[in-house]
């Protein structure tokens, strides 16, 4: 009768428990929880429930936490490869712009929620997780502290050749995280268009600019 | 950039003591804040709100939430809070404290309950039921989380609320577990609890539903995980969906034996 | 009509503290909406605390007291059962009063 | 209470309006800052409207946080241990419209006040009291910070 109920008022749980008499297994936790995802959030604004869909690396890297295990090595090692394909440079060469500029893209923390429009511009939310400028006492502590960025990296020249290296990481890093560390927390703001390339630039600079005050 | 330089002159002094130094006076003086902010808290006001309407006769059917089960019997309030979310056989599902009361809302009072789900938060009587379960909550104050996990579908709805506490999408692949997930960590300067746990006495699970000072708004559970989706650049939750129901269960399960100080001031 | 005021009155021998919240926006009318129109000030400009009968305490607020404005004051010469009523009245007219009795 | 009465009382300021609704007495209206005080710009003219510059005294205490997650809301409170302390204001100097709040507190109401505030920005709070018809003041910095994700 229970058993009636419950499948009567909870279809989506149903599956679970209507057929088992033993306790569900994962996978149909799995299931359900699927199951209730979809059913529970609707579109608004630009968020729309298309948001939910995981590509691999998402849907890897939450199996994992769930399992609260470390990822498999194979999957990590495809993931990274498969996002580092995706790293665009900078189609005019330059990866440094303004670090003023860069300064106000990592103290917002606006766009792409179901608040903001389309069009509005996005911050790079980088304070929200990372120490970077020391005058900035508001910081986050999600990420390493990016204080010093360029300089302990011994970025005097971001043009010249010994630069090259850690000019081009620092730019993948921003543009897809997940290229070097298949579960990296941070978002990937060039590849999910957080970011565009010239406000990416822009960040570069506050990190890699000797003139920055990151660097001081 | 304005905020930036005001910061700038302003701290100028406390940062020549060197970083360590200042960031432990900002704990410090935030905590101390904090603190003041403690004696006075206008959430009192939503909870003496909250009395009234439950002793008031209203709706279509004109009449009182007293008889309204929360879980230990019509009626009874003390110790409901801390034991919610938690299965509710007239309605075969598990509900937490809002969904339950909209249930109340409904079969008591004769309220669309339909139509009340869709009311935006702060409006009509969405407001009222935000004030009802800070009033409930409150009648727990005190008191330890204690959810039962005994039936197939509190079990259930712990593991799906575990699976999307995890779950990564949205533009920045954000999960709950993005800034809940770990011991000590911060948003700026806000402290984040690590929900997969017990994050301890009046911390996370056990401090919703909450006055916040920085828009002066009552927010309870629901509130409080819709405006985290929206920062997570997720779709919005439905009031009352599961997914926020088996989020609360896997919260408040792992916050067994923390001390609720409902009605609770945050920033 | 504004929703009661919470209004917590003790006694530590003739000495009484009063501890007021009122329900109130406080808008300052300076802040713009999303559209950009002004939104028209309205505020609580005065409050009045009165001892059986007797003002203890006048306030007068601004729109930068913030929004469910607190406030909290200490009388001599009150005793636990007297009553304290204290009323504010906004920018708008509107008013409210409400009692507590000193514990 | 007919129209036009009840708009001359609001034209002539908040004060009139109390008086003729009984709730403050003649002399203390008298003796309090007017209406208009509250819309002056700067800490000067919110002193000059108090009646002039106070004297800075040990025996007022300003009571507000040295850092505050929120400006929306900022504990102030306001305390004098001078005798006959009848006024105690709060002024928030970096306030488009710096003078906040005002309390007037008759004999036997102890000097020693609470409320919250709106801070705009990082700024000085100045507490002035008037006490023997004497003004004297203390003064407190407080810093405002962003406590979220700012989002």
């Amino acid at each position: 009768m229970k058993q009636k109920l419950i499948s009567a008022l909870l279809p989506v749980t149903a599956l679970v428990l209507a057929g088992c008499t033993a306790s569900p297994s994962a996978t149909d936790y799995d299931k359900a929880t699927a199951d209730i995802l979809k059913n529970s959030f609707q579109d608004r604004g630009i968020a729309k429930v298309d948001r939910l869909v995981q590509d691999e690396a998402n849907r890897e890297c939450a199996a994992a936490d769930v399992a609260g295990k470390p990822i498999d090595e194979k999957v990590a090692k495809a993931i990274e490869a498969a996002n580092m394909k995706t790293v665009k440079w900078p189609s005019d060469g330059k990866f440094l712009g303004d670090w003023k500029e860069g300064e106000k893209i990592a103290q917002s923390g606006r766009g792409l929620t179901w608040r903001d429009k389309a069009d509005d511009a996005n911050g790079g939310n980088c304070y929200n997780c990372h120490q970077i400028s020391k005058e900035e006492i508001s910081f986050g502590t999600l990420g390493p502290s990016l204080y010093n960025y360029g300089k302990l990296r011994g970025v005097t020249d971001p043009n010249a050749a010994a630069s090259k290296a850690i000019v081009e990481y620092t730019w993948g890093k921003m543009y897809n995280a997940r290229a070097y560390n298949a579960c990296s927390q941070m978002p990937r703001a060039g590849h999910k268009g957080i970011l565009n390339e010239k406000q990416m630039q822009h960040v570069m600079a506050l990190l890699l600019d000797p003139a920055s005050p990151v660097n001081k | 950039m304005k905020r930036h330089l005001l910061a700038l002159t302003a701290v100028g002094a406390v940062l020549a003591q060197g970083q360590a130094w200042a960031q432990d006076a900002t704990a410090e003086g935030i905590a101390k804040y904090r603190e003041m902010l403690e004696d006075g808290n206008p959430a009192e006001l939503f909870e003496m709100k909250g009395e009234e309407l439950w002793a008031q006769k209203r709706g279509p059917k004109n009449a009182t939430l007293e008889q309204c089960d929360l879980g230990l019997g019509p009626g009874v309030l003390k110790g409901a809070f801390v034991q919610m979310p938690r299965y509710f056989k007239d309605t075969g599902r598990v509900q937490d404290l809002e969904s339950r009361l909209l249930t109340c809302m409904e079969t008591l009072q004769g309220f669309n309950a339909e139509e009340i789900r869709k009311t935006p938060f702060r409006r009509g009587e969405m407001a009222n039921l935000t004030a009802l379960a800070t009033y409930v909550a409150a009648q727990s104050k005190g008191m330890r989380f204690n959810l039962p996990q005994a039936h197939p579908q509190e079990k259930l709805m712990y593991e799906a609320g575990k699976r999307i506490f995890f779950t990564r999408g949205g533009t920045h692949d954000f999960s709950c577990a993005s800034c809940h997930g770990a011991d000590d960590k911060r948003i700026r300067l806000q402290d984040l609890p690590n929900l997969t746990k017990n994050p301890g006495d009046g911390i996370g699970f056990a401090a919703w539903p909450a006055y916040r000072v920085s828009n002066s708004q009552m927010w309870g559970m629901q509130l409080r995980l819709n405006d985290c989706f929206r920062q997570q650049r997720f779709p919005e939750p439905k009031f009352g969906s599961d997914a926020t129901i088996a989020l609360g269960v896997y919260m408040g399960v792992n916050a067994k034996t923390a001390e609720s100080i409902v009605p609770a001031i945050k920033r | 009509m504004a929703d009661p005021m919470r209004i917590r009155a003790a006694a530590a021998g003739d000495e009484v503290t009063v501890r007021v919240l009122m329900s109130h926006p406080m808008e300052p009318g300076t802040r713009k909406d999303a559209s950009g129109a002004t939104i028209p000030a309205h505020f609580i400009q005065d409050v009045e605390a009165t001892h059986n009968g007797k003002t203890v305490l006048t306030a007068l607020f601004s729109g930068a007291v913030s929004q469910n404005p607190f406030l909290s004051f200490k009388f001599k010469g009150g005793a636990k059962g007297d009553k304290v009523v204290v009323k504010w009245v906004d920018n708008k007219g509107d008013t409210r009063t409400d009692e507590a009795t000193v514990a | 209470m007919n129209p036009s009465r009840r708009t001359a009382l609001k034209s002539t300021g908040a004060f009139a309006t109390l008086i003729s609704l009984g709730l403050v007495t003649q002399s203390q209206a008298q003796a309090a800052v007017d209406r208009a005080s509250f819309q002056v710009k700067t800490l000067e003219d919110a002193l000059k409207a108090l009646g002039g510059q106070p004297a800075v005294s040990d025996q007022v205490t300003v009571v507000a946080p040295d850092i505050a997650e929120n400006g929306a809301v900022v504990p102030v409170g306001a305390s004098s241990k001078l005798p006959n302390t009848t006024e105690i204001y709060l002024i928030v100097e970096k306030n488009p419209t710096p003078l906040a709040a005002g309390f007037i507190l008759p004999a036997g109401t102890v000097p020693d006040v609470q409320t919250r505030l709106k801070f705009g920005q990082s700024t000085n709070v100045v507490a002035v009291v008037k006490a023997d018809g004497k003004l004297y003041s203390a003064t407190k910095e407080t810093k405002v910070t962003l406590g979220g994700c700012g989002g």
